[in-house]
């Protein structure tokens, strides 16, 4: 039994908000465990507001597209955008015990997703970021 | 989401239902700065806060270092299971005051 | 000779962007000049965002209707929320000289507003907040 | 709103096409704090900047205040006549350095 949907957005806070919405829709429909449903929309608004923020003059996302599978062990979420060559988990981890003075805003949404989700992986395909996420439905 | 504020003696509290993440954090960053500026003592209430991303971190730190330079307090309580693990995995639980219930929360402020 | 819309939202952010869309898409159709546009999507960020976040536990605004008028001489747009009684221009204005360092962060909106708006009035009426602003089409 | 950034020399150029309101302003935070943490000399080019909202103002008096805590520099060019008219409304013409062109700007950064 597998479920799942795949949507295109433009790269813009608009196209975010509307994979948050259908997320959120598809989670309802399949009664995902809460953890779950929560874990993947914190990753999508990190992954995407990412690659619509911090794009090159040179090459720019202008397109993102989001599939999401279900099965009954895990859902497997690919954010595929044309922008220039990224690898979100080529990154150190930032410093998290850092006191409210020191610690610079921004750096952790990277961090955020490696550790909410299961599995995580990047590739650079065919012009294309691709990001892989996983998260079991039971611990 | 839905920001709304309600006030406990000289406490206010404002309570942050439904996502903060990346479309909603200029609503919750306005309402904030507005409570901030006009009350030393502030808690939230996220007892109806379904997520939240780096973005509404980000909206809380800020708020954090106004209270900090001002003076103020600033007092968080109600995290469900998922934002609490988004404290934790980010150092908020740390570094900022986050409390089991409303009681504890407002109880030596 | 007259052209409109009207529109009612959620109360949310996402109800805010629909209709900045919605107005720019007007704006376009009506071959609306650049600055009364720009003025107007200005206008109607400040409001709509102010009556989403400024609520009150008691009485929060749960729709937001906008109503957009277009004649040969102004652009008129009324807005009513059914939030608590709130008369925005009924603020002191903010003090605009302060530096960088000193300068609180918000109080702008409203003041902004009423500088770009050519007529700004506020009423409560029947349980809701409804502010009329004009914009001359001719300076 | 679209956000890139290119470089000159040691300088990094920060574009936002489009418009800075209170739907924007967070993909336009983050650009800027990424910006801001890697570079100290660092130029906003408003040239495709459509209109700016206070949600946008606050952006940019976050990033002013970040550079100039940390000995930064940050210039702004090519603002429309609606960016310049929002700008002398709020004050903000007086406390951010705004310059008319891309090359005044760079000038003697
Ligand atoms: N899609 C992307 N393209 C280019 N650079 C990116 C992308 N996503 C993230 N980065 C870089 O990685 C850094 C860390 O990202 P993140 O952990 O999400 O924090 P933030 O975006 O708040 O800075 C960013 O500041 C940016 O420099
Ligand atoms: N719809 C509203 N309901 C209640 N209070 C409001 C509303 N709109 C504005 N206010 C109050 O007026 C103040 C000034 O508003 P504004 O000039 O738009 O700046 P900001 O919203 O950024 O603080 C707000 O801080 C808030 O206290």
């Amino acid at each position: 039994m597998r479920h799942g949907f795949r949507m295109s957005v433009g790269a813009d806070p608009d196209g975010v908000g509307k994979v948050s919405a259908a997320f959120a829709g598809f989670a309802q429909t399949h009664a995902l465990p809460e953890a779950v449903r929560r874990s993947v929309n914190v990753t999508l608004d990190e992954l995407l507001t990412n690659a619509i923020s911090h794009g090159t003059a040179a090459v720019d996302a202008s397109l993102l597209t989001v599939e999401v599978e279900l099965d009954l062990e895990r859902l497997t979420v690919t954010l595929t955008n044309d922008g220039s060559p990224f690898d979100p988990f080529g990154q150190p981890a930032p410093d998290t015990t850092l006191s409210v003075d020191d610690r610079p805003i921004g750096g952790l949404g990277i961090h955020i997703v490696r550790e909410l989700m299961d599995e995580v992986s990047y590739e650079r395909r065919d012009g294309h970021n691709v990001v892989v996420l996983v998260k079991q439905l039971v611990e | 989401m839905e920001i709304s504020t309600r006030a406990s003696n000289d406490i206010r509290i404002v309570v942050i239902a439904g996502n903060l993440d990346s479309t909603t954090s200029p609503a919750a960053q306005k309402a904030l700065d507005a409570v901030l500026a006009g009350a030393k003592k502030v808690a939230l209430d996220f007892a109806q806060l379904d997520y939240i991303s780096s973005a509404g971190l980000r909206v809380l730190l800020g708020a954090a270092k106004q209270q900090r330079a001002s003076g103020g307090t600033l007092r968080i309580f109600g995290l469900n299971q998922s934002v609490r693990e988004v404290f934790e995995i980010s150092g908020f639980s740390s570094i900022l005051a986050v409390y089991p219930s409303e009681a504890d929360a407002l109880g030596a402020m």
